[in-house]
């Protein structure tokens, strides 16, 4: 618990010491959002109807550009080396980067999100759904991102990789979220939707760790 | 209390070394000898359990240490070619969480005083990567000084290092020697510690 | 018939006896492709609604349903090779993903031409569909990821737990893809099974067992020259090669 | 003359000792464009329209997330330094590895498209547009990002300089590409458009390479 | 030929070294000498364009290095704390960007023969990630080989290096010198080159 602790407030230090990196996130979450309605056209009605979509797309995206530093700088420097060799459980201490890598990356997304959705003159009752689902799914998108930047570790060409691999399985967060926002545009109950998010975060809470534990100590050999 | 039994290790189609045996017992330190490329890194990665090695046996008080996993990873400290610091955070920074992650919290003060013992006075609240490459080796080898590993593994730690940091080393590993612990190391600069064994992997 | 199945889980045992069945399941493959064929074209008669269109799904529901068979072998393969650190599974599984990836292309190419004339338009993103679509990248993922990485036990280990996570995630996109789609449009034309022709009937399931068949011999194939690529350096890789 | 040459076999050398590297970029791309009709919905006709700047959007991002390799891995490893001291003119240098960078990331995406556009139900004419716009364009992304990357170095804050920088400075190229398919599709003339596009890669051609160097050696202080 | 007069650096709020002067002739070798962290690393930035001094002057057969530009790159080939290779490229093929990049274009059996020089005989061909920490060293340093340059400016060359290539610098050392080619290096490791001069910062 204390190495959770410890952990968490590492990542999140080195994070403000280049708050540079946090703010490009944003930023290319922004542009890509804002990007759209220049390459598709300023007609109101398609925009409202695809916003939920080019956000989630957006959010997205900007997680899996920052998920390739999640362990990158500390395969490099040696610093994982040690982590691996910590003698406590080396789960746990994933489980802290992942929260910390969301809550630098992910976390300002969510608090950016209703902005953006009011430039796509969503309704106030969307944008409530949209805020939920991306709350509940950011994370997610973060630790199966987890998975797949241990796996890339140390390859060439790594970041692309790394999004082909995570992209595949973080469809379902996509469908779901923007599942949701659709139906309360179309008046059904959204709560299956929201529900099965988050059933899927409880799960991705409970393996993810583990798995990426495993991929870390495979990529290291 | 570390044996290592007819091991070998191999990288892509190389066989670095095979039936390689020795003992260690606390208060003894070895030198692992050798060219460039003859495989002592890949020995002390080996140790750790970074790399699988083909044949053969290491084990901790009679108990291989690939089923202790993390028990054993209590026992050993491992400083390898990278400082494994953060350029970003300062030497105090650094330590501190470097302490941490391996299971023991340090309050400022201690790591202060590591840090000082180290040469560093004066250079603890620079962000390290504006010190000198024997400065950052300073700051990983500060790490020797706040933990309790009984084993040391350490791959030339003197790399970058000045002469006076040299001295340092040399102390510090007699230190260690007097509490009953345990050093392996490789360097390619002499190294005068009383009892030093060596092991050539030709 | 008593096999010691441990005795064909050391890569060289199982070299030779892979090399005996493949000529095996390869005729047979021709044979039963052959026949599907001739059903199919000659004794099949044309559908009501769609001609002789109709006639690729003869080549498309076999590719299709194999392609997500095979992931599901390859995955188990991994899984083997992970917790029993077998390096034949581990060699299985790199050897399943180029034809899995293979028939999932060759399903997503026929159904494109398919839907052409039927739909009026290459692409729909209808459920199967897209499915289909991400399984090609899941099989596309792990490809790649095997062969970024040089050192082979590295890449087996990790590659096979991209296919252990992504077998757990492929029921959940289909799942989730079905729903998304049908909540807002119901309208892509299916096509009943049920009232098919018994000659239909027959070239499909000849032309899914031709195609089970060329599967296991080109794996075998090339789990054969995986072997021999890895075993290199040893006497008996160097015999058969010389 | 001889460096250019010795540099783009030197980047391309290294792209294609891992041939997944350059697939992994193409695939990149494919997976952003499959992305969209997930998040928006599969109605054709609103996929069809937004076709041309999806697939623009894409393109701009994926050869944006491959920049990050252009100068990074250089700069880490040391070879930048032995760059700076070539005996040569580095923006000859920088020139080659900008094309070396289009080869193998703007190229594929630009063969890629046609595949890509068929799933939006494009018609033949517009594509034949959009793969012009392309090949005009994605050079110029190439060498207005590399200003970027080469900011990015080292410099504090250069990551929010990358995007304020060059998203912007792209935005043009995006909305002339755009803008193409769009005037072909209401049956307008398309060749203002791209002779516009054409201007563009001329002056890019030109000045970049040397702006670029400069902030190489501004970077490396 | 190469001529320092009365140059200062700092670095942050921090005054490395002021009104530092020296000449260096053809066939002269200075060694920079100090304790870690004392600019050693500064001065040779300093000298190659890196890292602008406070105060001072640089030139080479007088005129201003920060005037000549790539006439000056031509002169002087630097080999800093990083070995400036790539890590997907094998030995050989890095060895000949690197010459190509630094103005001589080599054949293949050129490169072949200064890595065997070098010790890497068998490695050639061997992506370098996976070679040693001396290896990917050696590497660096066969540039040395296949180099035009006149002056050396080499930071901490023996890094990683076992016994033989340390010889085996100490030689190259001499030959560059009897071609009256000039060197100015730092080391913590004594090196032993007839005419050695050393240049202490304190
Ligand atoms: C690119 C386009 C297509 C793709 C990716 C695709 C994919 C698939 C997949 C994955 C299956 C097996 C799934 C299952 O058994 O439930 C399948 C089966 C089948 N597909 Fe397609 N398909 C495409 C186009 C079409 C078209 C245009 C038609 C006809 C209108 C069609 C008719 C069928 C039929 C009849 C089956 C047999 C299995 C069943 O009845 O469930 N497909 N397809
Ligand atoms: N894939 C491979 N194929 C062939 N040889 C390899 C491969 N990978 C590593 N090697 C060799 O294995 C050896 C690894 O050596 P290691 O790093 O253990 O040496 P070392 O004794 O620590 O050397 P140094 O003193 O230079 O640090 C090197 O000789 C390297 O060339
Ligand atoms: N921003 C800064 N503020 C204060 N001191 C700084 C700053 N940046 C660098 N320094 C100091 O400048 C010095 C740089 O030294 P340099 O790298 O030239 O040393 P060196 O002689 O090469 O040492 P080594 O033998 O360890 O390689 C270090 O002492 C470092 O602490
Ligand atoms: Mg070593
Ligand atoms: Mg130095």
């Amino acid at each position: 618990m204390k190495l959770l602790v410890l952990v968490i407030r590492r990542d999140l230090m080195l994070a403000m010491r280049r708050r540079a990196d946090v703010l490009t996130t944003l930023f290319f979450f922004v542009m890509v959002v804002s990007l759209f309605p220049l390459g598709v056209g300023p007609e109101m009605d398609m925009l409202r109807k695809m916003a939920a979509g080019v956000l989630w797309v957006a959010a997205l995206l900007s997680s899996m550009l920052s998920l390739g530093r999640l362990f990158a700088t500390d395969y490099l420097d040696g610093t994982l080396e040690q982590m691996l060799l910590a003698p406590q459980s080396l789960s746990m201490l994933v489980l802290g980067k992942m929260i910390a890598h969301w809550m630098v990356s992910g976390l300002p997304l969510v608090l950016m999100a209703p902005v953006l959705g009011l430039q796509f003159d969503m309704s106030v009752q969307a944008l409530g759904i949209l805020i939920v689902g991306l709350l509940l799914g950011t994370p997610i998108l973060s630790m199966i991102g987890a998975i797949g930047a241990a796996l890339t570790l140390g390859l060439r060409g790594g970041g692309v990789l790394l999004s082909l691999l995570v992209l595949p399985l973080c469809i379902p967060v996509l469908i779901f979220g923007t599942g949701a926002v659709e139906a309360i545009a179309n008046g059904q109950s959204v709560a299956s939707h929201l529900s099965l998010l988050g059933a899927v975060l409880v799960l991705a809470l409970v393996f993810t760790p583990w798995v990426t534990a495993q991929a870390l100590r495979i990529s290291m050999e | 209390m570390l044996e290592v039994t007819k091991l070998a290790c191999s990288r892509g189609d190389h066989r670095l070394f095979s039936g390689l045996s020795f003992r260690l017992e606390p208060g003894q330190i070895l030198q692992v000898d050798g060219a460039n490329g003859s495989g002592k890194t890949s020995l002390l990665r080996a140790l750790c359990g970074f790399l699988m090695p083909d044949e053969g046996e290491i084990s901790w008080g009679g108990i291989s240490t690939a089923k202790m996993e993390e028990e054993f990873y209590a026992k050993i400290l491992y400083l390898g070619h990278l400082n494994a610091i953060k350029d970003d955070l300062n030497a105090l920074e650094n330590l501190r969480i470097a302490a941490g992650i391996s299971g023991c919290l340090l309050d400022e003060q201690q790591a202060v005083s590591a840090l000082q013992r180290m040469g560093l006075r004066g250079r603890e609240r620079l962000p390290t990567k504006v010190l000198s490459q024997g400065q950052r080796r300073r700051v990983a080898l500060a790490r020797l000084l706040v933990n309790q590993a009984k084993l040391w593994i350490l791959d030339e730690p003197l790399t970058a290092l000045d002469v006076g940091a040299v001295h340092l080393i040399e102390t510090l590993l007699m230190e260690h020697l007097a509490r009953q612990g345990m050093v392996i190391f490789t360097t390619h600069q002499p190294l005068q510690v009383p009892g030093l064994r060596t092991l050539s992997l030709s | 018939m008593a096999i010691n199945w441990f005795k064909y889980a050391a890569p060289t045992n199982f070299y030779g006896l892979a090399g005996k069945l493949i000529p095996w399941f390869a005729g047979f493959s021709l044979v039963l492709f052959a026949a599907g064929m001739y059903i199919g074209f000659f004794v099949a008669p044309a559908d009501a609604q769609q001609g002789e269109f109709y006639r690729i799904i003869f080549i498309h529901v076999p590719t299709s349903i194999l392609s997500m068979v095979l992931y599901m072998v390859m995955a188990g393969y991994a899984a083997l090779g992970l917790i029993f650190n077998t390096r034949l599974s581990a060699m299985m599984a790199s050897a399943i993903a180029p034809t899995g990836a293979l028939f999932a292309f060759i399903s997503l190419w026929t159904g494109a031409l398919w839907g052409k004339p039927m739909w009026g338009a290459w692409w729909v993103w209808d459920a199967r569909l897209t499915s289909e679509l991400i399984l090609l990248f899941l099989y596309l993922g792990f490809i790649s990821l095997h062969a970024s990485i040089d050192d082979p036990r590295r890449a087996d280990r990790a590659s096979a737990l991209l296919a252990i996570v992504g077998s757990v995630n492929v029921p959940i996109i289909y799942f989730s893809v079905k729903w998304w789609n049908t909540l807002h449009q119901g309208s892509t034309i299916k096509f009943s099974g049920t009232s098919m022709h018994v000659a239909m009937q027959q070239a499909m399931f000849t032309m899914l067992a031709a195609l089970w068949l060329y599967a296991l011999a080109v794996v075998l194939a090339r789990v054969r020259s995986i072997i021999l690529e890895r075993e290199r350096h040893t006497h008996w890789a160097q015999e058969v090669a010389a």
